[in-house]
C-alpha cells in the first residue's frame, strides 16, 4: 500500500471535499492508535473478553471422509459475539471511535450482521448509534433490525435507489458529511476510503494470525488453501492477509448467484459485467453497465449482495496472489447442509460459498493435505430463507399459528 | 483566464449577481429535461448545471438523489448528453453551460473522450467526487480548455485552499456549509462566518466564485450579493417543478432571476 | 455423594427394572472414562476446538456504574456452538456414548435447547438422534425443530400429559427401555437416575473452573457472590460446584412466572406447592399436589420449565451452601433489556432470571465487591417471545408478509 | 407362605393359567372404572390388578399413559381408591385384588398408611419405579403382610434374580420382553428364550409367577401354559374397551377367560 491507500490501481480516497478533513483526522488517529501498544492491547482484550476470542479451528473429519481428499478444518468466526466475524471490526472501530473522542457512529448495513454488530458495540461503549438500511433489506432482514432498535440504535431506511445496501452507504455517507465533527463513520466491510480498508482488514487480521498459531499446534504445518467468503471482503482480508506470499494459496468465493445474467450474481471478477470504477469512496472493480451505472446484485445471501469488492483483494488477484472463484445459490444450499449434518455447524449462507468453493476443490487433494475455510458466520440468522429454500411447511404453521395468537 | 471565467467577470459588470440554475439529464423524460433547459436559456441565466444522472450521488440530497434514480429509468446516455447539451450551449450563447456528475461515469466514458466531446459547447464540469487530490485525473480536459470546477467548503486548511486554489480556473464552486445539497439555510447569524470564509478564499485566488447548497430564494440571493459572483440554485428548482410542473417551474426561475 | 447417587436424601436411581443393567452399565463406563485421562483430553479438546472454550469472562463496566454497587461480570456460556452451555454436557455424553460403542441417542427437550445441542453433537460425532419433544413445544419452539430435523434427527411429537418436557422426558425413558442396548440416553440436565446428576454436573463444571481462573486473572480474587438461573440445574450446578464450600456466595435463581398460584411458576424452592417426591427416575423437590400428581409449570423462558430439579441443588440448598431465589417475569424481561441495553449483550430468557438475580443484589454490595452472573446461553432464540412480549408491530408485518410471499 | 401366593397355588390346582386383568381407576369415570371392575370380579378373575394413575407413568405405553392422563382429570383420590377397592375385594374374595401405581403418589400417601389402609383388602401392590434396591422402603407394607410385587426382566444377571428372589413374595411379576406394556409380541422363535428365561427364574424361587406385557389375546395366554402361573392382560382389555365400551370389553374378557 502506497501513501495515498492505493493498492495497485486500487483504492484511493474519492470522497466529496466536505469530508476531508474528517478523513484525515480519522487517518491521523488511527495510525497513531495502531502505533499506540496501549491501544493494541485494548482491542485485543476486548476481543478476547466481550467477543470470546480466539475462536477454534476446528478438524472435520467426517467431512474430509465424505470428501475423500484433504483434511477440511473450519475457523469458526461464527463463535464470535454477534454470531460472525463482523464482531472483531466494529470492536476495532469502536474503541477508536471512543479515543477519537466521538459520541456517535453511524454505519451501512445490507444483512444486517454488521449493523447488529454496530449496535451491540455501541451499546457496550455508550455510544450512540445510527444504522442505515435499504427499506427492502429492512423488509427481507426484520429480525437482524428488531434487534438493532432493541439495542438502542437508530434504524433509518433507505428508500432511494435500488434500496439495498449500496444504497445505504451512500446515505452513511451523506449522514457523514453532515456530521463528521461528533461522528464516525463505522464501516462494516474493507471498502471505502482510505483508512477503511486497510483499518478493517487490519482489525480482521486477527482471524488469519489465529489460524498461523492454531495450525501449527494442531497441523504441525500452515495449511495447503485457504477459502473464504467474498462479499465486502472483510473476511477474506482477515484470515488472507496474514497468508499472503506464503505457499498456502488462498481462494475466495464470490457470490455466483442463481445464474450469469445481470442481476442474478454478485461476481466482481471473472464477469465482464464488472469493471475497473471509482464509487462509495474508493476505486475497485464495480459491477456496473456501459455507462457507469452500478448494477443491481443477487445472491441467496444477503451478506455477499454487494456491487463493489475490497481494493485489496482486487489488487491480490490482479497479482495472483489470490484466486477468486464464486458458487451458485444451489450450490451454496447444499454445501451449507453437508456441513451441517456431517458436522453439527451451522454455517451461515455467506460463509456457505467458501464451504462450497472447499469442498469442491477438497476433493482433488490428497488426505495429507490440508485446508482451512473460514466460518465467517453462523446460520441460525438465515432460518426464513433456509426454510423458504426447502419449502418447509410446519415453519409456515409455526408463523401463522404466533401470528394468530398475537391478534 | 479560461473562457468561463472570462465570462463571468464580464456578464458581472452589468449584474450584481448571476444565477447558475440545475437540471437533471433525463428527469422526468429526457425530453421534459430538454424543455426545462430551454425554458431557463430563454430566460437567461447565466449558468446552466446539468447533472448527467449516477445510481449512487453520495453528494446529493434525497430530492436531487430520487429524481436521479427516476432518470435512470430513461437509460439516459452521456454521449447523447454531451450532443444535447452541446446543441443547446450553440444555440443560446449567452449563457455557459456546465455538466455535473459522479466520477464513475465519466472514468467509464473516458477524460480523453469526454473533453473531446465537451469542447465545443460545454464551458466546465463539476465531479463531486473527485478530490482535488486527484486533479491529474482531470488533465484532459483542461488540456481541452474545458474547466474542471473544484470545491471549497468551510473550515478548509489555508494548505488546502491554496492548493484548491493553484487548480482553480473557471470558477470555485464554494459550498456554503455542511451536509448535502438542498438542505435550506440555518440561522442569519452564520452570515459574518460565511463572509470571513469566502474573504480567506479570495486570499487566494480570483478565480470567480459561486456559492451553493441550501440557496432556494430571491431573498437568499440577494443575501449574497457582492459576496461571490454566481449563486448556485439546485434543489429549489427541482422542488418546483415536482410541485407545479414546468410553470411553477418557471415561475420559480423568474423569481430568482429577479436579483441582477 | 455416596455410592447410590444420593445427595443428601435426594437424588438416587428410581428406574423400572428394565434399565436396571443399562444403567449400571453407563455408570460403569461413566467412571472408568473419568479416571481414563485420554477421555478426559478428548473432552477438553472437543470443548475447545467444537465449542470454542474457554468462553470469556466480560466485566460490565456500565452496567456496574449503573447499578452503583458491586462490579458486574458475566459468564458468557451464551458464546458456546450452539448458544449455550448445553454443548458443554452433550460434548461430554456424546463421546462416552461413542466409547461404550453405542450407535443412538434419545434426549427430551423443553424449549427445544437441549435437542438441538444433542442434534448438533450427534451430526459431528455420526450418531442416529431421536429427540422427544412436547407437542405443546413443538409448536411454541417450532424453530429449533427446524434445526433439529435440517441437522437429520428425527423428532418425536409427545402427545401425552401436559405434552411438555416432563412427559418428553417419560417418553425418552420410555425409548431407553426399549432400546437400551445400542442407544444412551442423553439427559440435558442434572437430573435423572445416578449418574446423571453427577456426570452432568461434571460436565458442566468447567464453567466454574474456568471463571476460578479467569476471577484470579482478571479481578486479582474470587468473586463475592455467583448468580446462576435454575431449570434442571446443570448450568447453576456447572459454575457452583467448583465454589463450594469457598467465601463465594452462590445464588440459584428460579422462574417466579407471573405469580404464586399452581402452574403460574416453576419454583420448586420456597413454595409449598413442591415437596420431596420421587418420579423420572430420582428423588428431589417437585412440584406436585397433595396426591403426588406433578403439577403445571410456567415461566416466560421455556428452559427453566421444569417441574423438578437436580437433587445436587436440593442438597446443597438444605445444607446452606446455595442459597435458592426467583424472579418474576417482568422481572426478568426488565433485567434482559437493561443489559442489552448497557453492554450489548443478548441473553437467553432463562439466564435473564440470574441477571434478574444479581442486579438485586449487585445493588446492595460496595464498588470493590465483585458479582459473577452465569450467562447460560444467548437470546436471539426468544425473538418470537421478547417481540410478543414488547408487542413490537414490524416483527408481525415482517411475518405476514414473509408468509405472503411464500403462498 | 403369603396369602396371596397360597391362593395362586390353590386356584392353580384347578386352572391351568390363571388370568391378572388391568382396570385404572377413574377412567374414563370412577364410576365406569369401578363398573369394568365389578364385571371382571363377576366374571371371576383371578387377580385383578387397579391402577391409580399418576401424571408421569414412566413403565407404560401409550394406551394406558394416555388413560391415566384421562382419568386424572377426574381428580382421582387414592384414599377413596384403596376405599373403593378394598369394598370390591371384600365383596368379591373368590379374587385377589392388587394395586398399581408409581412411587410419587405412594410416598405422598405414606408407605405406614398405604400399608395400614391395604391391609384389609388389597393383597400387594406393583410399584414399576421401585427397584429392589429400595425394597426397605416397602417395608411398612410387608410387615402388615401386603407383598410388594418385584419385577423380573430377561438378561438380568443371575446375582440380581437371587437378589429379587430373596425379597419375592406372594407372585413375582415377569416382564416378558423389552419396552413398556401394549406392544403385542414378536415372532414365535422366542418362546424357547423365554423358556430359559422362566427356567432360570424358577431355579432361584418358588413364588408363583406372573408374566405380563404384551399378552392380548386368548391364543397368547395358551401359548404360555404350563411355563407360568399368572398371565397378566393389560392394554388389550383397554383397548377393547376404547374400541366398543363395556360389552367389548366383556367379550374380551370372556375371551381371555376360556382358557382355564
Ligand atoms: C456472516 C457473513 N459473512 C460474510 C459477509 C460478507 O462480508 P465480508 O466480505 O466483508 O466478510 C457478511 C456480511 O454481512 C456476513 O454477515
Ligand atoms: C439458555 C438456557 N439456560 C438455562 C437452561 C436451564 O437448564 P439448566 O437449569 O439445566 O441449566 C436452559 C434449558 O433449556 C437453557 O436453554
Amino acid at each position: 500500500m502506497n501513501d495515498q491507500g492505493y493498492f495497485g490501481q486500487y483504492g484511493g480516497s474519492f470522497i466529496p471535499e466536505i469530508l476531508y478533513s474528517s478523513q484525515q483526522e480519522l487517518l491521523k488517529h488511527y495510525r497513531e492508535a495502531m502505533a499506540d501498544p496501549s491501544f493494541v492491547e485494548s482491542v485485543k482484550k476486548e476481543m478476547q473478553q466481550y467477543s470470546g476470542r480466539p475462536t477454534p479451528l476446528t478438524h472435520c473429519a467426517n467431512l474430509s471422509a465424505q470428501i475423500g481428499g484433504a483434511q477440511i478444518y473450519l475457523k469458526r468466526e461464527d463463535l464470535n459475539h454477534s454470531g460472525a466475524h463482523k464482531m472483531n471490526n466494529v470492536i476495532g472501530q469502536g474503541l477508536l471511535t471512543k479515543r477519537m473522542g466521538k459520541k456517535r457512529v453511524i454505519a451501512e448495513t445490507g444483512a444486517g450482521q454488521h449493523g447488529v454488530a454496530t449496535a451491540l458495540i455501541s451499546a457496550r461503549l455508550g455510544l450512540e448509534c445510527t444504522i442505515y438500511m435499504g427499506a427492502h433489506d429492512i423488509e427481507r432482514q426484520y429480525p437482524n433490525v428488531f434487534w438493532m432498535k432493541q439495542l438502542g440504535a437508530t434504524v433509518v431506511p433507505v428508500t432511494t435507489g435500488s434500496q439495498t445496501l449500496k444504497d445505504a452507504l451512500d446515505e452513511a455517507l451523506r449522514d457523514w458529511t453532515a456530521s463528521f465533527e461528533d461522528t464516525h463513520y463505522l464501516i462494516g466491510t474493507s471498502c471505502g476510503c482510505e483508512p477503511f480498508p486497510e483499518m478493517v482488514a487490519g482489525f480482521q487480521s486477527v482471524i488469519g494470525e489465529e489460524v498461523k498459531d492454531q495450525a501449527m499446534a494442531q497441523i504441525g504445518k500452515m495449511p495447503d488453501k485457504i477459502f473464504a467468503c467474498v462479499g465486502g471482503g472483510s473476511n477474506a482480508c482477515g484470515i488472507f492477509l496474514p497468508f499472503v506470499g506464503t505457499d498456502t494459496e488462498l481462494i475466495g468465493i464470490e457470490a455466483g448467484g442463481c445464474g450469469d445474467g445481470v442481476g442474478e450474481h454478485a461476481k466482481r471478477f471473472h464477469t465482464d459485467q464488472a469493471k475497473f470504477g471509482i464509487s462509495q469512496g474508493f476505486a475497485t472493480m464495480f459491477l456496473q453497465d456501459e455507462e457507469g451505472q452500478l448494477a443491481p446484485t443477487h445472491s441467496i445471501s444477503a451478506g455477499l449482495d454487494y456491487v463493489g469488492v475490497s481494493p485489496i483483494l482486487a489488487d491480490l488477484s490482479d497479482r495472483g496472489l489470490v484466486r477468486m472463484s464464486s458458487a451458485r445459490d444451489e450450490e451454496v444450499v447444499a454445501g451449507f447442509k453437508q456441513l451441517m449434518k456431517a458436522e453439527g455447524i451451522i454455517a451461515a449462507l455467506e460463509s456457505s460459498h467458501a464451504i462450497a468453493g472447499g469442498l469442491r476443490e477438497a476433493a482433488q487433494l490428497s488426505p495429507d493435505q490440508n485446508i482451512v475455510i473460514n466460518v465467517s458466520g453462523r446460520g441460525d440468522k438465515d432460518i426464513f430463507t433456509i426454510a423458504k429454500a426447502l419449502g418447509d411447511e410446519p415453519f409456515k404453521d409455526f408463523l401463522a399459528t404466533y401470528l394468530e395468537g398475537e391478534k | 483566464m479560461s473562457t468561463l471565467a472570462t465570462f463571468v467577470k464580464q456578464q458581472r459588470q452589468q449584474k450584481s449577481m448571476l444565477l447558475m440554475t440545475h437540471v437533471i439529464y433525463g428527469y422526468p423524460t429526457i425530453d421534459e429535461s430538454l424543455q426545462m433547459m430551454t425554458s431557463l436559456l430563454e430566460k437567461g441565466v447565466a449558468i446552466l448545471e446539468v447533472q448527467f444522472p449516477f445510481s449512487d450521488p453520495v453528494a446529493d440530497g434525497p430530492v436531487i438523489t430520487n429524481a436521479c434514480h427516476d432518470a435512470l429509468e430513461n437509460k439516459p446516455k452521456l454521449s447523447q448528453c454531451l450532443a444535447d447539451i452541446t446543441k443547446l450551449a450553440a444555440e443560446y450563447p449567452n449563457t455557459k453551460v456546465l455538466l455535473m456528475s459522479y466520477l464513475n461515469p465519466i472514468l467509464q466514458y473516458g477524460f480523453e473522450a469526454l473533453a473531446a466531446d465537451m469542447q465545443a459547447g460545454v464551458a466546465g464540469i463539476i465531479i463531486p467526487d473527485l478530490p482535488i487530490d486527484h486533479h491529474a485525473m482531470a488533465a484532459p480536459l483542461v488540456e481541452k480548455s474545458v474547466d474542471p470546477i473544484w470545491l471549497m467548503i468551510p473550515d478548509m486548511s489555508d494548505e488546502r485552499m491554496e492548493f484548491v486554489s493553484q487548480h482553480a480556473q473557471g470558477l470555485l464552486y464554494c459550498v456554503s456549509r455542511k451536509g448535502v445539497t438542498g438542505q435550506g439555510s440555518d440561522s442569519q447569524s452564520e452570515q459574518s462566518q460565511l463572509e470571513s470564509y469566502l474573504n480567506s478564499i479570495k486570499k487566494h485566488t480570483d478565480v470567480p466564485l459561486a456559492l451553493g447548497f441550501g440557496i432556494s430564494t430571491a431573498q437568499d440571493i440577494q443575501g449574497i450579493v457582492g459576496l461571490v459572483d454566481v449563486a448556485v440554485v439546485g434543489s429549489a428548482l427541482l422542488r418546483a417543478y415536482q410541485n407545479g410542473g414546468l410553470s411553477e417551474f418557471n415561475e420559480k426561475a423568474d423569481e430568482l432571476l429577479t436579483v441582477q
